[in-house]
């Protein structure tokens, strides 16, 4: 966040494109933010309960969650390809007056 | 919000850092709607792909959050330009 | 979150101020972080179904939604004033002994 | 937290990142209890005012809630202190 | 965020360890996130209401309080007991394919 | 991810930061979990120490939490090196 545009001017010699760096940065906070929110979307559905009585996933609980991680992911190319589809007016028009 | 009291070199660099918040927000937003509409449309896990009610589910799911963004973000705005002139009178 | 203190000293020679830069920055974030929380708020009070069987928002909820942007503002007006009339104690005496 | 093993510019500089951090939990605490009291107390959207009733509940609960961080800050402090009482020990 | 790395090299003569800032200031973090949690987990427990009929703490919500903090800490140290266990294994087998 | 586009100093700056992330992705999964496992497990407030009962609850759900995550890593992995093998083809 903070070696953006001033940033680049002030990189030492040793030409690092911090540019670069931000953008993998970026990419990597994005998958570990989806990845965070499988892990809790599958715990509810597949694993959560009022009392947990041992530690171990049982057979059933294991099948949920492969099936689960499956159809998070369609969900995930689903919702990804309508918001491209209006993607470019919603992005345009956001900054909310600021 | 009000850039004025900033030099150019200053914009310019807040417009960087703008870009780089909505490039976020947009991520954001992407994760929670997938995150809201998985939650909300899918119950059945005796299989990994989408059921077609599933399937119906999120893209009306999806839709439909894209369009209340939108109204709010719309709201919003109005009401910022309302109070901005508020403060100025 | 990097350049203060420090940063202000390793500032290039085009003059910019990184104080005003992150003050502006923290208020950008601080908007943003009130229009999620309202976005999530008035879609839970107006907008959430059990399924969604259209991509449309109807007429009631399109009223639903209008009223509660205006509301919402005055929750946040309200609890400001909450805030700010014990803000000082209450900041003064944060730290929790770190 | 014990920053001794700080030199004089290193406290220095960690005072700066303190303040900032408290500003930003300051803030967040601000649009949590928002967020948290208006899903509470907001029921009716047939107007867009606050009803006397969400008022009261809204008024209220911000109170509660400002009320209940301060205790548990209390109790934590109290706690961390403890612990680290223990630990020379 | 920014300074790891490439900072520690770009730091000004006042000799300042980045890299101890850095370590101070996650560990701010934590701690930060950590009680966040726990004002959150404890206002659910014992203070919160369907309609908030008056703002002062009563007898029951703080003693609750008192002892919610109490319980939120042996939670935390008997979930990171569990997790040191196997925190190698996890930490090490981590990174998901990146 | 794939960091061949970048040159030797870049790529060691990023490991750094990627470590830097992993810790930071540790530490929320730990305060995630003890949130979770409190928020489920205790219920009793008539004492301030663990009943055996939430003991159990909170050591088990911790287990679980933890052997969860694992498989939705492998999991999560699998459907990584898929996509991309996809994406070489």
């Amino acid at each position: 966040m903070s070696f953006l545009g001033g940033g680049s001017r002030s990189a030492p010699s040793g030409s690092i494109s911090f540019e670069k760096i931000e953008m993998a940065s970026t990419e990597l906070d994005t998958v570990t933010d989806f990845f965070n929110r499988m892990v809790s979307s599958c715990h509810a559905k597949c694993v959560a309960a009022r009392f947990y009585t041992d530690g171990e996933l049982n057979k059933g609980e294991q099948v949920c969650i492969d099936r689960c991680v499956g159809k998070y992911n369609e969900v995930q190319k689903k919702v990804g390809e309508k918001i491209q589809a209006k993607g470019q007016a919603q992005q345009g028009g956001s900054g909310f007056g600021l | 919000m009000d850039f004025s009291g900033m030099n150019q070199a200053e914009q310019a660099h807040m417009t960087k850092v703008i870009e780089k918040k909505q490039m976020q927000d947009f991520l954001k937003m992407y994760s929670n709607i997938v995150e809201k509409c998985f939650s909300t449309c899918c119950n059945d896990f005796t299989s990994k792909a989408l059921t077609s009610k599933e399937d119906t589910c999120v893209t009306n799911c999806a839709e439909k959050w894209l369009k209340h963004s939108e109204r709010i973000g719309t709201r919003f705005a109005e009401l910022n330009a309302e109070m901005m002139e508020a403060q100025q009178k």
